[in-house]
């Protein structure tokens, strides 16, 4: 982890609630893995004071960028918004434990939702570079918001888009989807982030097919960085239930340690 | 930049604030730079904390309601301690107790070599007291700051809550009672609720506030406690700058603990010992102890009974 | 959006707060549209006021040290009164005085028609108490408010501190002597210093800190009084848009009280009371009434003894 | 007074430390007097949260344009610095009275000090139009901030510039400078704003030779239009020390009723 001056390259709107930002910032890119974040200080007014948490959504070594893809949702987010190509970004990171892929596994199914989407991307890209097989079922509000569908393809993902306005993106309808995907393409472990119904849903049939699965977390932040414990969740860890720090201790967690949400 | 708190001397008057700093810091900077070095308030048994979420955010500042999540004190005689000693500043405990007895306790065990002083945090809320906590009551401060004087021959900086009307004598009574430097002080108890749920921000419904929006009301404290108390003052509240770190100090403290800001900028510390350097230089100040209470203030007499408003 | 607060009906729950309002404001914007109309606090005999500079912005707030510069009760007798009964909103005339017997003669002499209500400004320093204010205190406050509701029969508003411990046993206290209700709350007490020239920046040394950043406090307040007293909570502290004052009335508050947004946005009350309006048609609201004190909280007991953090 | 937004045309640097700003605000321009202010809202944000109170520098009525001639000091004016080609400026005003000119006068003494020139410009360009004659005094730190000296002189003032880095600038050779063109110009008002030493020194020759002078005063504010009484100054008024607010009562008062700055 390093305190950083990254320079936006670009920030440019995908979706009527998304942008995409890229970042040069070539001293950490060979840091960085898939499930890790940034804490982005967003303006250097004390409104908004905290830093906001953010995934990596592209990882371009050769070229040194870190890229982002962000809802629009409150006052952070707006000033990352404002942000234009040349300006300075203040990035504290990557911080925590990415994803881990296990050299046995062929293939992986990845169910993600809103802003879930970002943070599976680099995920997918770091699966086809070691050889694995994904499938990735993405579910959103709108097609719109199904932003990095293209990119996961091209990434070497298979992938179906659900939306609410399509009204295929019920939680029922997407377990018999998983539940085919399993089926037909012998899955290795499951991959999820976004949804808490999805997780549940996938946590189901993770400890019912004994198909190991990972989960990256969200909880509001204080340091992102393991020292205030503002951000713990409770986990079942061996039967035991613990609180850990989803910043150090995740963002990535065992599916199976995840309490009902 | 030296200063010496209660006996305990420290090259520069930063350190960060409880709860706010932890041995992952050392991935970010040398704390050798830091003044002292303090913990999240430890208890004698482990403790889960408060469920989430534990955090909001507020204009200028946050609230949280943590709930001292501790390993307790056996793990960090093992591993805190002894993981600190390999830096050059002392290492201040913050320690934390329902009841007098368990203070003491405390006390003990953790009057070992590697701790420079005991911070007592009297500022949460107690058992002993209806879910008060000891340091909104002079009686009570002395009280439990009296008892634990007579367990450790460590510096004790008694850490005092803002939620009191009666902050200066809450010092007087921990000056009294034998604590070596006064900590000025806690978060503000407080609560922000979200209009579209109505649910409270925070899972613990209430919890404290602190960050730079605080800053007006505790460093009016820290000059109110200085013109009553012999004893050092630590200001802590709001700090995001060298200056505010002059501020307090020109109000009356001796040292100053950082705390959310370290939230804002992971090496903020760094950069405010740096900043005070350049201000001495800038204000040809040999030593900053020099600016200790040297607020201007004419007609000192009317002033201390005048009007809010 | 009607509320009746101690028997004054209101057309909705916002008004200005004592201070931050006067005839000036109906060059902006017509009154009428306001739920009450309050007046600066005025003392029996003219004042005038603190030295200056009166006001220093903070992060997110200010500090204002006025001091009650007043032009005595009979000059608002004679132009205030009459010059807002061309509005249609109730008035409430804010009085402030350093003693007792003072405060009884100002609630006799301002007990006149076109006043709807008094509010008493209790949270000033007072002579009596050794610049305490009364309402630092549930016994003070009892005595003078108790003294006052015998001097007339208007409907009595007690403003409080929050530079206090014991709002709640404050609050009980004005209930139970017959005040109609709480104004939760004055500003809190606080300072800032000029780092270059070491001087505070109110010419008072300390002042009232209000605005945004004083909210969080201030809300926690209202909270913990609506769950001990009876009377209407009128909320106050911080307030800037339509969500703030839905957040004070989801924590217990019957009506609002805006002051330093007056300064931010001149028009900012019209917006506020426009913005609830939406607020409740989004939100299905028949009435803002049943927001009051409609926080979502569960374990509610454990909660009340629950830590800070 | 009104509330509103304009529209900024212009906002470009004249020297290291002040900027220029030119609004569209149409409006509002008829309503403006020289010595009156506007309160300005900065920033969208809540740091800085009050408004800072500009004078105005410049009225053009035809194109319905008013003017601010502004020093960067702190956060506030930083703010108002960032501020772009039409972007949107809350206006509130203009507030306070302006200065007054009684039809008897012919010839007027303007001694003016640092972002105390700004005031001044339009009191110039009023007296012309009046047919009144002016002389200025302005002084400064360095001859940059002697900004306004070329539109005082367009709008028809003969204009003297002192400076701290010519050492010409110190209180004693200006009362001698007023003293002369009292002398040779048969002065019939004195107006000043900027410096409390030369307000002092102004008043003293006022009281002395018996010409009348005004002064527009600065002090912080809170609603910059009566309400809060934070503005207040003591002023002599009638033997008797009243406590008047800058906002409304003044910014311009008499130079009689001025105290001891
Ligand atoms: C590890 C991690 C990775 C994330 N990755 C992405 C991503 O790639 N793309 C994306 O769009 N969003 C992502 N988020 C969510 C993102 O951090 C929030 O949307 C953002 O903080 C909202 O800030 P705001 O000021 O716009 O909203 P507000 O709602 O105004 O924020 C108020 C406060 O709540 C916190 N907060 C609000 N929502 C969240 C949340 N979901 N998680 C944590 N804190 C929150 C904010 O940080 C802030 O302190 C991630 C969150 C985490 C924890
Ligand atoms: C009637 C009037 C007219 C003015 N006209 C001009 C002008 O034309 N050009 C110009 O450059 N400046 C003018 N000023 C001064 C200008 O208002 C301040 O420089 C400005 O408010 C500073 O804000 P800041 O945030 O940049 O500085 P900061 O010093 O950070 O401000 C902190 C606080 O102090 C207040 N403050 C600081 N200095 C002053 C001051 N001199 N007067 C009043 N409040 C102050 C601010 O408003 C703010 O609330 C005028 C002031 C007044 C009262
Ligand atoms: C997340 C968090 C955890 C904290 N934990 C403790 C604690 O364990 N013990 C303690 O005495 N203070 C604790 N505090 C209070 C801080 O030490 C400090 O008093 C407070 O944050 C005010 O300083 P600041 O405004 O610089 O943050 C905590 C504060 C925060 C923000
Ligand atoms: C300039 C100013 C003057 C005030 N004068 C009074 C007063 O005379 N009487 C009073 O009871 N409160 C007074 N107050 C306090 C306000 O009424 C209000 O309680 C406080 O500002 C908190 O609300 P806010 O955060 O919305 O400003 C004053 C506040 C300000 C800012
Ligand atoms: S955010 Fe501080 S420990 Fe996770
Ligand atoms: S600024 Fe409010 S009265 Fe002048």
């Amino acid at each position: 982890m390093k305190l950083l001056q990254g320079t936006v390259l670009s920030n440019t709107w995908v979706s009527p609630r998304y942008k995409h930002m890229s970042i040069h910032a070539p001293e950490i890119v060979e840091e960085c893995k898939a499930g890790q974040f940034f804490h982005l200080k967003c303006s250097d007014s004390f409104s908004p004071l905290l830093r906001r948490p953010m995934s990596i959504y592209k990882i371009v070594k050769k070229e040194g960028e870190i890229h982002f893809l962000y809802l629009i949702k409150g006052e952070g987010t707006k000033c990352l918004a404002n942000m234009h190509q040349g300006d300075q970004l203040n990035m504290f990171g990557p911080l925590g434990n990415g994803f881990t892929l296990q050299t046995e596994w062929h293939s992986l199914l990845i169910v993600a939702r809103g802003v879930g989407l970002a943070t599976m991307a680099p995920l997918i890209d770091m699966a086809t570079k070691q050889g694995i097989a994904t499938y990735a079922i993405l579910s959103a509000r709108t097609k719109g918001d199904i932003l990095s569908a293209d990119y996961m393809k091209e990434c070497g993902a298979e992938v179906v888009s659900l939306t609410d306005e399509d009204r295929d993106s019920d939680v029922e309808h997407v377990r018999k989807m998983v539940e085919n995907v399993i089926d037909s393409k012998s899955i290795d472990a499951l991959f999820t982030c976004g949804s808490k119904r999805l997780t549940n849903m996938l946590k189901g049939i993770s400890l019912q097919r004994k198909i190991p699965g990972q989960v990256a977390m969200e909880e509001n932040m204080g340091c992102g960085s393991g020292m205030c414990f503002c951000c713990v969740k409770p986990f079942n860890r061996g039967g035991e239930i613990v609180n850990l720090r989803v910043c150090s201790e995740g963002p990535v967690f065992q599916l199976e340690e995840v309490m009902e949400l | 930049m030296k200063v010496s708190i209660g006996g305990v001397s420290m090259k520069n008057p930063v350190m960060p604030a409880s709860g706010t700093f932890a041995e992952e810091t050392a991935q970010i900077f040398d704390l050798s730079v830091l003044g002292a070095l303090v913990t999240k308030s430890v208890t004698k048994y482990p403790r889960m904390g408060n469920r989430g979420p534990r955090i909001a955010e507020t204009i200028a500042g946050m609230i949280n309601a943590v709930g001292i999540q501790s390993k307790g004190s056996q793990v960090i005689r093992e591993t805190s301690i002894p993981f600190y000693q390999q830096f050059n500043s002392p290492l201040i405990v913050s320690i934390s107790a329902d009841t007098a007895d368990e203070f003491v306790d405390l006390a003990q065990e953790l009057s070992v070599p590697g701790v420079a002083a005991l911070e007592i945090n009297i500022s949460c809320p107690n058992l002993e007291d209806d879910g008060r906590s000891y340091a909104m009551d002079p009686t009570q401060t002395y009280r439990v700051v009296d008892y634990i004087r007579k367990s450790t021959q460590l510096p004790l900086y008694a850490k005092l809550t803002p939620n009191t009307n009666a902050i200066t004598e809450v010092a007087v009574a921990a000056e009294a009672a034998g604590a070596d430097a006064v900590v000025v002080a806690n978060t503000m108890l407080s609560m922000v609720i979200d209009v579209e749920t109505r649910k409270p921000k925070v899972g613990n419904i209430m919890g404290g506030l602190s960050g730079p929006c605080t800053k007006p009301v505790i460093l009016r404290m820290v000059y109110q406690v200085y013109k009553k108390v012999g004893i050092p003052i630590i200001g802590c509240g709001g700090i995001c700058s060298a200056e505010d770190a002059i501020e307090y100090m020109i109000a009356g403290a001796s040292a100053v603990q950082v705390g959310t800001y370290n939230f804002v900028n992971p090496i903020g510390m760094v950069d405010i010992i740096q900043g005070m350097k350049e201000y001495a230089v800038r204000h040809r100040i040999s030593s900053l102890s020099d600016l200790v209470g040297s607020v201007c203030v004419d007609e000192q007499t009317r002033i201390d009974k005048a009007a809010a408003y």
